[in-house]
């Protein structure tokens, strides 16, 4: 699926624990397609760490990027400090705005908070604006419609139609719902389909917003995914240990890479 | 009095500061603040009072929403929690929060993980309880170098939240928005005025002989050694059993 | 549950195959507050003309108001003509648009369209601004947010935790979400609680957003409910043949009353 | 030639209109342009091609979306939808709709329920198809009594979608945005132009003699009349019933 992704793409991943396709993260890096605008739903980690420190990232805009118990993202912070990447720092409800936008159709949507932050200060594609509907003053922020080329992410499973069930992991909704691409894979695709029970149906994206589903079984290793496995915090342990330096980080690949094949 | 551990003042202080919410928000990665709660919680439920509703942030097992990670903002937006709890790798006396990087931004000389929700819920969400056991002069800096955060808002920006009090391993201290900035409430056992001192960057007001922090009585150490213990086991098992190896050195 | 309404409540009301709580329509008659405003997610139907015909309304917002295949809402169309209700017609993104800046704690939400129409001529509520995001011009309607007081609807079940399983009428979520109050009607209540599983937890509305369920099995009749049973065109065409007339509509509320004594 | 009904025209005109859709939204009590999407999607796929994607609304069997009835407003707000069906108690010579009522509003004399999703949906679905059978002098006004919807806007408005065509139970008119107003395209079997000028309250562009609206043949028949019309029985049982009890009637 990796082939969908082209230079200079604008892609959503989602939050560690809401189901990170980790599966893509090789197949990406092989294909080799750079300059990607990274936007993290609301915040990153391993595969944001891996993309960057691949040399395939031009921006990140984030909520904050970490390993979680593993401490900082080592080639993150490394490309912060080098001025690798460009940053847009962002707040969770701001990434999640700007997604509805998108989702809506409307080119920005409103936000409280955020005046007064260095956040604010360093946006200039966000707008403070006196809310039109009070008597005056009011200033309030404005969060332009956030539209990612391709939104990746791994869930439990798809059925034959390419319906997709998220469960009540909305957000992997509202990035497909914003997106162009929504490249998804599973643990198991069953034959049934989801949307004929209203059971199933509560938890299903609709293949409508689905470009391509493949099987990809503990495609979220080694991060876990709910209702499926937990997270292999030893193996996120040994990533970050190993990934201080961009040797490191390049043996840790190829070592991966090795076992994989 | 029976001896009691630092972390279990910081609990029992936490849960005063909690006392009367309906609803408080807690990271997952926060066992102090959600034991803290957890005490609240038993407390009210022992004298036969409703106690706060706790919701888990990036738990799956302890997930009580179901829209996604946007929720906890809605939730806050619409008035729904009461209480939250933020960190700061630097935190100011104006009660500025910064939890982007030290040194100059974008390329700061230290990078922390970012500003996370802080932004817009320290804005919404009525007690904020600043927490940050280490207290040392790194982090409770005159000017954060980046303000994740403001502690106050000019007149005329809507702000129905912020910050209430400011809870370290060393010191409670309450925030005035008026003036702004921190006043020394009371001293944690085994600790003095003139070490906070020297331990914090910022100004603060205090009292010339500041209080001790009150120390739970014995009915609250049973509740939190028993019940809450207990609770907290099951979403932080490696905290609770920490507290509880250290429970056994002090029985000892 | 009635009882939590008060005289001039804002009260929010589902679309006919959502999961209307018809089994609330007469509780509240009988309750008597009055004065309220009726918010329509996004239209009406029985439920309205009936509260509409008792006299409780004061004004209805809303998409359109119906009984679908049985024609015109009688009382409803007999309030209009005789001014004896204030309208706020809308369109239904409009209406979903004021409860979703509610939801997000924001003033407003922009929403495309409107421009032109007689809808925003007549809606001194809504307010159109050059979009601040572009470069000058480009006209947008702000929506301002929708706040019920009180929201009802009736879904299939709840637990005894006071979680309620909306499937995929996610509308359900938004209006309880945005509203002060929420009270629900079953169909039954189940023992384990339906965040416990990830499939059931999907369509689930948890508890901190419900207010007070109560047990009504049929609950949705004549109306149908999703998943469970048709809806009785019958009975819809028998009400809305009795209710062109205030007597008509008397005498059928009256003798429904006795039945259900 | 097969004999063939006016509502066989009418489904076949449809498919002809939405030729090159991906996605089609219907009612879920307009079995006409149904039928049209489900003739389009069996005549593409019998050539082996895509057919589109047809959302029915409101229906609980059919009900491919899974956010609650915003869903709809969002996909189309996407650039998902690209065909969908307008009616209106009254249309007028500039595509303007009114579904809200007759007379002075708001204390309308005749009230038709409301404008549902018109005034948002005539802006971003690029071809919206004005479909009312009955064509007389009530239905087709010089300037409707309330705008639901308006047929154009002015520049700098934003606006990717409006009016392409109107069919009626007489007629199928095309519509002209730069003048604007509509053009006579065709006229269905056993309808003349007098006729047609008679039944509208408003001016349109006509050919001095009117070509009459195609005819499907037999390939295409035998589809709608096979294939078509059970899928059509799932959804709107009713009316395929109908359809069949006519042709029984014309095949006899």
């Amino acid at each position: 699926m990796a082939k969908h992704i082209e230079p200079g793409m604008r892609v959503a991943l989602p939050v560690d624990y809401a189901g990170v396709s980790m599966a893509m993260t090789r197949p990406i890096i092989e294909h080799g397609a750079g300059d990607l605008d990274l936007v993290c739903v609301p915040t990153g980690g391993l595969q944001v760490d891996q993309l960057v420190g691949a040399g395939l990232v031009r921006s990140v805009e984030t909520s904050a990027v970490s390993l979680g118990e593993a401490g900082g993202a080592p080639r993150f912070n490394a490309a912060v400090k080098e001025g690798a990447i460009r940053l847009k720092d962002a707040t969770c409800p701001a990434i999640h705005a700007g997604l509805m936008a998108a989702q809506k159709g409307s080119p920005f949507m409103p936000l409280r908070g955020l005046i007064g932050t260095d956040l604010l200060r360093h946006r200039d594609d966000w707008r403070v604006v006196d809310n039109p509907l009070a008597d005056g003053g009011d200033p309030i922020v404005l969060i332009p419609a956030i539209k990612p080329d391709v939104t990746i992410f791994h869930v439990p499973m798809a059925d034959r139609f390419g319906n997709v069930w998220i469960g009540r992991r909305r957000e992997l909704a509202a990035m497909a719902y914003a997106s162009q691409l929504v490249l998804v894979t599973v643990e198991r695709i069953v034959e049934e389909n989801l949307l004929a029970d209203e059971m199933t149906a509560a938890g299903v994206l609709p293949a409508l917003y689905v470009t391509a589903v493949a099987l990809a079984p503990k495609g979220a290793w080694p991060y876990g995914l709910w209702g499926e496995y937990p997270t292999d915090s030893a193996e996120i342990a040994r990533y970050a240990k190993a990934a201080r330096t961009a040797d490191g980080f390049a043996a840790y690949m190829g070592q991966a890479q090795m076992e994989s094949a | 009095m029976a001896e009691v551990l630092p972390r279990e003042v910081l609990i029992c202080t936490i849960a005063r500061l909690l006392d009367g919410v309906r609803h408080v928000a807690v990271g997952a990665s926060s066992p102090i603040p959600a034991a803290g709660a957890m005490l609240l919680r038993a407390m009210k439920e022992a004298e036969g009072a409703v106690g706060p509703r706790i919701s888990i942030l990036g738990s799956v097992e302890h997930n009580f929403f179901t829209n996604g990670s946007a929720e906890l903002f809605d939730c806050a937006g619409q008035g729904r929690i009461d209480a939250f709890f933020l960190g700061g790798g630097q935190i100011d006396g104006f009660g500025n929060v910064n939890l982007v990087g030290a040194g100059d931004y974008p390329r700061s000389s230290v990078r922390w993980p970012g500003s996370f929700g802080s932004a817009y819920l320290y804005f919404v969400v009525p007690r904020v309880i600043l927490f940050r056991e280490e207290h040392t002069p790194r982090v409770f800096v005159e000017k954060v170098d980046f303000i994740s955060a403001p502690g106050v808002s000019p007149d005329g920006v809507f702000r129905s939240g912020g910050p209430i009090a400011l809870l370290t391993g060393k010191a409670l201290f309450r925030f005035d928005k008026t003036r702004p900035g921190f006043e020394l409430e009371s001293v944690h056992p085994g600790h003095d005025l003139a070490e906070i001192k020297e331990a914090t960057g910022f100004r603060f007001a205090h009292d010339a002989e500041p209080r001790q922090t009150a120390l739970p009585g014995r009915a609250t150490l049973d509740l939190l050694r028993g019940r809450v213990f207990d609770e907290l086991a099951e979403t932080y098992p490696e905290f609770a059993a920490q507290m509880r190896r250290e429970l056994g050195t002090v029985d000892a």
